[in-house]
């Protein structure tokens, strides 16, 4: 098909599936949401896991199996990332450094990040927030030193460890339920008294693995992918 | 339900369906296999927005006990579980988005060409007339490819 | 049960047995030095016990059940032999029988994988065995797929171009395979089960339309193995690459079986009188006529290919195909003296089509060749083998010493009382086209000048000549007492629920012209004593000259001088109908492999499409569209 | 007892008779070329000289072996084709045993001269079966025809169903088209001048009688004597109502040869494409007619 | 240890937990890893077969995670079925560890990931959770798609890659349809509450985006555009797996969908409709593909037509039809890729191949008669079962298919004893001889045996078949045992 024809064709689908989705969501009770296991578990999550961020004790403790999927798929992309991109070859990152600004201001962020990627991933069964988004923060801390001196090596070394063992900390965690004969991912160590640090039991230290596996290996992945080369500047025209 | 409640249903759905179409058009149009990777994360972010808004009561207030940390004091709450889903989604675009991207980069190595139409013929013709293709001949990642530029036959 | 059997086995086990146990040891001692004669004694021992379940179903046994019992995801099967599955039983084991006596001998010695020769021979008995004794519509499907397999097995050890047909014979079956497979879905869907009972008395409340696909299917499934006119083009080709005597073998039964198949479907289960009552709305025409007018077709046109052959296997391949058209007229007439003329056909087929085989691969056997440009005068060299191939040759054309004639004449007299008068045209022309073929056969190969390079060659040895000339014994014997072959034919008729055809040993006493094959024959016999009598005492005593020493128009004829005139044997006849062959059939065969090659292309092209997204878009847009229009929007 | 009595007189009586044809022909012919013909007993005398020859050339087994059959085909035949008087076996054989039985010489001969390796001989054979096959389509409508019309193939029967009423019920009266449309493939199957491709003197010195000498050709010319009395008979029976007696039924046969013999001699011979086309569209085409107008009655 | 209903859990939660460690054992010994891998899932193997007792005569085990019950918190339903396909896979990766080239660590611990995704996607009763655990294997995939390092994988790995994360997105939308509807995402809740929510527009519309989603790896019509290209490009090791084991994964979850959801005739009809296409295109294309590469791949997608239009068959004799040539399929599929593998390039290239390994050849010759279905092979049971499960559910559209199927199967003749012809042909002089070593030839023959033995037991192996799809095609049955006193 002609580029043009193929965009006009596509174009007059995309209409006319936004049609049908919009009178589709005019169907839809907006604002009133069924909430069929949103509200018990609203009533409940407190007593059940000691958890005042409701989100968070769905995340851990009611479709705790979720987030261990979840981390897992972002293991298997690390993984299969550095598969695709081998790279033990790729010693020599070229690239221009970074401007003076980035290279000073990378210095100096680099502790406020650690303090607030920690603080996230630690208050995740309190306050917003969790292993994820600190995770996020955390990996960012590690990112910025490489913007900022392209050419410095990065050692995956330590980045896999942490990534590994915390893996296999919030698969443990899980299985200690199974032990007991209770069901996997079962809520350990009580639920605490709401609101303060140690609370809701083994929440907190799910999240903390999730913190650092999310945080290595977001981390370990942009490396890998920076240190491949920046498409843009590899050889010939895009 | 008060009018702006409506209202802002009414733009968060809206919101939705642009992003899901912009998505789509940006991965059905476009010919360079890095804007269809940029469109698929615009048709995830739509999807993501439109689970998140499934979840939305007009007089609910977040899902996040404060101080008195009794469930009854706190009042209705939005329903937390699609917050839950929405962030495991956004993780799993994450490790998509980044996989996609580095096999980006290995096309690009390899067929030095992120045209799709340029890729599938060359594809082709790597797999299907050329039988030589077995286990020990693969080609090193490293190997630059011999055309480098877009040569007639990359033609749709 | 003439002899008592170990436990109770009954004589169908017993022949399964014999079957099972030939096809496993064949396949392993089949090169070993007796291992020809062990695959006849198994042969003739499955014979026997055909023969001794013949005298039980004569003495009124209506059927006779098998032990052999399986039921598989709710569908049990059954398997009994009847008089009509005997009928046909008879000719396989005796076929099997003749073809291994054959391949016994020399003939076996010779061939590079005697063992997988004899291995496919037993196999394809074993197969025709379950075939005929199918209790169930399922237990037929199933018979009809491994028969089908098992010759395909026969037809691929030759290798080259024996592959090659053997492909395009597999792609036919397979085609008449699932549309029969579709056929006993119909009735599963209209009587609940595949049992023959269920599916008799689901009948009365079959719509016509679904009467008219199972005809349809059932017809063209089982015609593809019959080789009815448009699903022909394989047969040929199939049964002449296939090596000696198991093209004997292919030639004289498999082909049979479809017939038995759609007598079975057609005759047996679904009925005359129900097929006579499926009319073409405006016109009249029956069901049946359309099926005649194709056997008609089948009787004609393949006869007039075979005439303008040049390779004497594929000449009598192509007979084969013409004379099934016979059998099913026969049948198709629904008279009691029309559908005993059909199935005398079948025995009386199977008779001299095997001769016929048979000698044609002991020419092959001496010279080397079957190209009917590269032989001729063998008569001197191979008189005994002539003297087979002339009876066949007399059987197959349909002249009256040899039992031809008799099966012949009663389809005629059928259709003639009937009052089908194109028909019986069509069958006398069919016939008079064979007559030609047949002495073009025969003049090519044995009469005229003997090649200078076929001057020593010996006559075919005595295990390949036995076989044949007691085949064209039993072909004149049938031929002098047609009652012998109408008696065995009784049985197959009274199991198909026709009236039986009043006959006695030499023929058929009707009140529009009786035939007494004692008399014909015997007064014929009588009259060339006579004939050799006016020849011995008149006139001086004959003496021999050689065959150089002849005349020809004040030419003196050499032996370096080819003269033989064998070569396009019939210039005149080829000249008028020669523009006719305009092969309409191959070239919509062509047309059906292109479609599937364009389609295939097509869909080629969409997988290889590189914006598949825009394919999923539109196919979600439609989904939602029909979702949105099946769920009634808004609603 | 006459069971016995028909199976001898019925062959000499046609031997006979086939003589008398014979001579008729000839003699038909020197009218027509202004000469006076050969005396009565020339056709006997011919035969006579041809079996009485010192050489008698044989080319093998099966040249003498299709002697045999030639006049055992021939003998049977005539026993099987009832005559005024004379029943035979008609009640055990029909029409349609008959015009097979009368192919077994037919492919006797070919036998016999296709052994003789001569190719001239084999050519005859060739056209002669091409001819066969070109007279005998519509001959066989015309088989047809007739038996639907009487509705049975019996030749006793056949003969008693035209005799009722006199010459109002024969044959050639109710189907006068059908009747015609034999004529003419009667005299294709005579093999006479427009349709003799298969002696052909000219072309293939006198084709399957070229290695034939001595009682070889002595009993071809006895083939003649039969073919030309059992065609006649033969066309007689199924049309003009068979014999009463002998003294109707012969003018009747003479008659039916006649015709055929004034005709011959007056064309000259076809070529074997248009033999061919010729029998497969006239005679055909009339006997096809012919066939309709039974089939609507 | 005694196995409680709570270890329904392990097949997933063991390969995850030695996935996370594999890299560090990896970094002392490759051999190590590798060996653990295999432990890993021969234990997978060995619980889940331990576990079929229990499922088989309480009907399945429930296992709800956390402790918290059925709608609130994810529950894992494990019937015969789901157990079934779980030894399947394990057995399967097993069978087709990935050769000496193209193994790493990396490539072990997608191996085991896919078998936790696959084993998860199967056992879950939650729908997002099959959703997340759709993911892993799909990410898997795209990992184990490219580990040939050619530039043909990276790119067939990307095009795939692009088409499931759309498809994945689509799925995602429908299941945000289906809560925003249903308010729940538990499969026994939703499908008590189908009856008045999922109905009309509404559910359709889920439905369709969800088939769309899931028909990705499930190889349906639109969607399967990828299948010839990653099976073609991938280490045929993995392609043997993927072909075999995990797209029948994927029909499994379609198939709970269908029978616990959305048991609308419209529903099924348009699943009907993607089968019929499916195998048409599947058959058609694969009759004019030169390598035996993409005549497998296509060969595939027609099989997987063919399970779709099964499991549109209301009631359980369709998904008894379904199961049976999803297993049968499952046998014969990667054992031809075996041959395959050895078999590369043109198939013209390939005269004589026959004479210099004839048992493959013979294996090539019965695999390919129990594809096409004919007697006594189990192929020619499924089909029938098929067939017959469609004659009885009557409709235009059935008969249309099964008349579909029909033809298809001679052409698939046709291409698949072309290939005999050319093998069994003479090969020409100088040609290297194509030998198969007993190593590279064993697992396909161990598969041929195990079709040898189904032909043989196929009476028994039926009846069991017959009770798993009366099972699992039952959501009365279904719902009753998760959800605590069906509320």
């Amino acid at each position: 098909m002609k580029g043009n024809a193929r965009a006009f064709a596509s174009a007059l689908f995309l209409i006319g599936l936004g049609l049908m989705l919009v009178t589709l969501f005019e169907a839809l009770p907006f604002g009133g949401a069924p909430m069929q296991v949103g509200q018990a578990i609203a009533g409940r999550a407190l007593e059940d896991t000691g958890a005042t961020n409701i989100v968070s004790a769905v995340l851990l403790a009611y479709r705790g199996l979720d987030t261990l999927g979840e981390v897992a798929i972002l293991f298997v992309a690390a993984t299969a990332a550095g598969l695709v991109l081998g790279g033990a070859g790729r010693a020599e990152a070229q690239g221009t450094p970074a401007g003076f600004i980035l290279r000073a201001a990378a210095a100096l962020l680099f502790p406020f990040l650690l303090v607030l990627g920690a603080y996230i991933v630690i208050h995740g069964h309190l306050t917003p927030g969790g292993g994820f988004q600190g995770g996020a923060i955390l990996a960012a801390a590690f990112f910025v030193p490489l913007l900022a001196h392209p050419a410095s090596p990065v050692n995956h070394g330590v980045a896999t460890v942490v990534e590994a063992f915390a893996g296999a900390v919030f698969v443990v965690i899980g299985l200690a339920g199974l032990v007991g004969g209770g069901a996997f991912l079962v809520p350990l160590l009580g639920a605490g008294t709401p609101g303060d640090l140690f609370s809701a039991g083994s929440l907190p230290l799910l999240y903390l693995a999730i913190g650092l596996k999310v945080g290595s290996e977001l981390a370990g992945l942009m490396a890998r992918i920076a240190a491949a080369g920046d498409p843009a500047r590899q050889g010939g025209k895009a | 339900m008060t009018m702006d409640a409506e209202m802002l249903g009414k733009a968060l759905y809206a919101g939705a369906v642009c992003l899901v179409l912009l998505g789509l058009y940006g991965m059905v149009v476009p010919r360079n296999l890095m804007r269809i990777v940029l469109g698929l994360v615009l048709l995830e972010s739509g999807v993501n927005l439109f689970l998140v808004a499934a979840g939305f009561r007009a007089d609910a207030a977040a899902p996040i006990l404060t101080a008195p940390f009794t469930a009854q004091a706190a009042g209705p709450l939005v329903d937390p579980v699609p917050q839950a889903l929405v962030l495991t989604a956004i993780v799993i675009g994450v490790g998509v988005l980044a996989l996609g991207l580095a096999l980006v980069v290995r096309v690009k190595e390899a067929y030095g060409t992120l045209d799709t139409h340029a890729v599938a013929n060359r594809m082709a013709r790597e797999t299907g007339a050329d039988p030589a293709v077995t286990a020990a001949g693969a080609r090193t990642p490293g190997a630059l490819p011999v055309a480098a530029g877009r040569t007639a036959e990359d033609a749709p | 049960m003439p002899f008592a059997l170990p436990f109770d086995m009954t004589s169908l086990d017993l022949l399964m047995a014999i079957a099972a146990a030939a096809t496993v040891l064949l396949y392993l001692f089949g090169t070993a030095r007796l291992g020809g004669y062990l695959a006849t004694l198994l042969h003739g021992a499955a014979l026997a016990v055909t023969v001794a379940m013949g005298l039980d179903l004569a003495a009124g046994a209506g059927a006779i059940p098998s032990s052999l019992r399986l039921t598989v995801l709710g569908q049990q099967l059954a398997w009994t032999l009847d008089g009509l599955g005997w009928f046909f039983l008879l000719l396989t084991t005796g076929a099997a029988f003749f073809s291994s006596w054959y391949m016994a001998g020399e003939w076996g010695r010779v061939q590079q994988r005697a063992r997988i020769q004899h291995g496919t021979l037993a196999l394809n008995v074993l197969t025709m065995v379950l075939l005929l004794s199918a209790g169930d519509l399922l237990g037929l499907f199933i018979g009809w797929e491994f028969v089908s397999w098992a010759a395909f097995a026969m037809m691929i050890q030759a290798g080259g171009p024996a592959t090659q047909a053997a492909y395009r014979y597999m792609l036919y079956a397979l085609a008449g395979a699932m549309a029969l497979f579709a056929a006993i879905l119909v009735v599963h869907g209209a009587a609940g089960g595949f049992g023959f009972d269920q599916m008799r008395a689901a009948l009365p409340d079959m719509s016509t339309g679904m009467l008219w696909t199972l005809f349809a299917l059932f017809a063209g499934g089982f015609g593809v193995k019959m080789a009815l006119v448009p699903t022909h083009l394989w047969q040929a080709p199939a049964y002449s690459y296939t090596p000696g005597a198991s093209s004997a073998f292919l030639n004289a039964v498999s082909a049979r079986m479809g017939l038995f198949a759609l007598i079975l479907s057609l005759v047996k289960l679904i009925g005359f009188d129900t097929l006579a009552g499926l009319r073409i709305p405006m016109t009249g025409i029956e069901s049946t006529d359309i099926l005649a007018w194709v056997a008609a077709i089948t009787m004609v046109v393949p006869t007039y290919i075979a005439l303008m052959q040049t390779d004497a296997r594929m000449l009598l391949t192509w007979h084969g195909i013409g004379q099934g058209g016979y059998m099913l007229l026969g049948i198709l007439v629904a008279t009691p003296l029309g559908v005993a003329g059909g199935l005398l056909h079948v025995f009386n087929y199977a008779t001299y089509q095997m001769a016929l085989i048979l000698a044609v691969f002991a020419v092959i056997h001496r010279t080397g060749t079957a190209d009917l440009d590269e032989l001729g005068g063998l008569i001197t060299r191979m008189p005994l083998t002539y003297v087979a191939l002339l009876m066949g040759i007399i059987g197959l054309a349909g002249l009256p010493p040899m039992n031809g004639f008799v099966s012949k004449w009663m389809i005629y007299k059928a259709l003639i009382v009937t009052q089908q008068p194109l028909l019986s045209i069509a069958a006398f022309v069919g016939t008079l086209g064979t007559i030609l073929s047949v002495y073009k056969l025969i003049h090519n190969i044995f009469l005229g000048q003997l090649r200078v390079e076929h001057r020593e060659i010996r006559e075919a040895p005595w295990s390949m000549t036995l076989p044949m000339l007691v085949l064209a014994g039993i072909g004149f014997v049938t031929g002098f007492a047609p009652g012998l072959a109408l008696s065995i034919v009784d049985q197959a008729q009274a199991a198909m629920g026709v009236a039986l055809l009043p006959h006695h040993l030499g023929g058929v006493v009707l009140a529009t012209g009786s035939l007494n094959m004692l008399w014909v024959v015997g007064v014929l016999v009588g009259a060339i004593g006579v004939g050799a009598l006016i020849f011995y005492v008149l006139g001086n005593r004959r003496f021999e000259t050689h065959q150089y020493d002849n005349y020809a128009g004040g030419h003196f004829l050499s032996a370096d001088i080819r003269y033989h005139f064998s070569h396009e044997f019939y210039p005149g006849l080829a000249r008028v109908i020669g523009p006719w062959y305009r092969g309409w059939v191959v070239r919509m065969e062509h047309g059906l492999g292109v479609l599937a090659e364009v389609s295939g292309d097509l869909w080629h092209g969409v997988f290889r499409a590189a914006y598949t997204p825009l394919y999923v878009l539109i196919v979600a847009v439609l989904g939602l569209f029909w979702a949105g229009g099946a769920g009634g929007f808004g609603s | 007892m006459t069971l016995l009595a028909d199976l001898i007189l019925m062959p000499l009586v046609a031997f006979v008779v086939g003589l008398l044809l014979v001579l008729m022909a000839r003699r038909v012919r020197a009218k027509i070329e202004r000469r006076v013909g050969p005396p009565f007993l020339q056709p006997v005398y011919d035969i006579v000289k041809l079996y009485a020859k010192k050489t008698q050339v044989s080319h093998g087994v099966m040249h003498d072996l299709a002697i045999m059959m030639l006049l055992g085909g021939f003998i049977t035949a005539e026993i099987f084709l009832p005559v005024p008087g004379l029943d035979g076996l008609a009640e055990h054989g029909d029409l349609i045993t008959l015009v097979y039985i009368m192919m077994v010489p037919m492919l006797g001969l070919a036998l016999g001269v296709g052994s003789c390796a001569n190719p001239n001989g084999s050519i005859g054979i060739s056209r002669a079966l091409t001819a066969m096959l070109a007279y005998d389509v519509p001959y066989v409508v015309v088989i047809v025809g007739a038996c639907i019309s009487y509705g049975t193939t019996n030749l006793i029967d056949i003969v008693q169903i035209q005799q009722q009423g006199g010459p109002a019920t024969w044959g050639a009266a109710t189907m006068p088209i059908l009747a015609f449309a034999g004529l003419l493939a009667t005299h294709g199957m005579l093999g006479k001048e427009p349709f003799e491709i298969y002696i052909a003197p000219a072309e293939i010195a006198t084709g399957p009688m070229t290695e034939m000498s001595g009682k070889y050709m002595g009993a071809l010319f006895v083939m003649q004597c039969f073919q030309l009395y059992t065609v006649g008979v033969l066309y007689t029976t199924m049309f003009l109502g068979g014999g009463e007696n002998w003294l109707f039924f012969l003018p009747k046969v003479f008659a039916v040869i006649f015709i055929s013999v004034a005709v011959t001699n007056v064309y000259g011979r076809y070529k074997t494409d248009d033999v061919i086309r010729w029998m497969w569209k006239w005679p055909t085409g009339i006997a096809l007619v012919g066939l309709a107008l039974v089939m609507v009655r | 240890m005694t196995l409680t209903a709570h270890h329904v859990v392990l097949p997933v939660a063991l390969p995850l937990l030695v996935a996370f460690l594999l890299p560090l054992v990896g970094r002392l010994s490759d051999g190590l890893a590798r060996l653990l891998a295999q432990l890993t899932t021969l234990a997978v193997a060995v619980i889940a077969l331990l576990l079929w007792p229990a499922a088989s005569d309480g009907g399945a085990l429930v296992s709800a995670m956390g402790g918290f019950a059925a709608p609130i918190g994810i529950v894992f339903y494990a019937d015969k079925l789901a157990l079934m396909f779980v030894v399947a896979l394990a057995v399967g990766l097993l069978l087709f560890r990935p050769r000496r080239e193209h193994d790493s660590t990396k490539v072990q611990t997608l191996w085991l990931l896919l078998l936790a995704g696959g084993s998860g996607l199967v056992l879950s009763g939650d729908l997002f959770n099959i959703f997340v655990f759709y993911e892993i294997t799909a990410v898997a995939t795209y990992g184990l798609g490219a580990s040939a390092h050619t530039g043909a994988g990276y790119g067939a790995s990307l095009r795939y890659l692009l088409l499931s994360a759309l498809g994945s997105a689509f799925a995602l939308l429908g299941i945000a349809l289906v809560y925003a509807a249903a308010g729940t995402l538990n499969l026994a809740d939703l499908s008590q509450l189908a009856g008045e929510r999922l109905t009309g527009p509404m559910g359709l519309t889920a439905f369709v985006l969800m088939v769309l989603g899931f028909g990705v790896k499930a190889e349906l019509f639109p969607v399967n555009t990828w299948v010839p290209e990653v099976y073609t490009a991938a280490p045929t090791r993995v392609t043997a797996v993927l072909a075999g084991v995990v797209s029948k994964l994927a029909m499994v979850v379609i198939l709970r969908l269908l029978v616990l959801l959305f048991q609308d005739p419209a529903a099924l009809g348009f699943l009907l409709l993607l089968g019929a296409i499916g195998v048409a295109a599947g058959e058609l294309a694969a009759f004019r593909s030169r390598d035996l590469h993409r005549t497998f791949a296509y060969s595939s997608i027609a099989q997987l037509g063919l399970m779709a239009v099964a499991f549109s068959i209301p009631g359980h004799a369709g998904v008894l039809a379904g199961i049976a040539v999803a297993l049968h399929h499952l046998v014969v599929k990667p054992a031809f890729f075996v041959l395959a593998d050895r078999w590369r390039g043109e198939i013209a290239g390939l005269t004589g191949a026959g004479r210099t390994s004839p048992l493959a050849a013979g294996l090539f010759v019965l695999l390919s008669l129990s594809i096409i279905g004919i007697p006594p092979l189990p192929g020619f049971w499924a089909k029938l079962m098929l067939f017959k499960a469609a004659i009885d559910a009557g409709g235009a559209g059935n008969l249309t298919a099964v008349a579909i199927i029909l033809a298809a199967t001679v052409i698939e003749a046709a291409y698949l004893f072309r290939v005999v012809g050319i093998l069994y042909g003479t090969a020409p002089a100088g040609r290297p001889p194509l030998r198969f070593t007993l190593g590279e030839l064993a697992p396909g023959l161990l598969l041929g045996a195990v079709l040898i033995a189904a032909t043989v037991s196929v009476a028994p192996l039926g009846d069991g078949l017959t009770a798993m799809a009366a099972d699992s095609a039952d959501a009365a049955a279904y719902a009753s045992r998760v959800l605590p006193g069906g509320n």
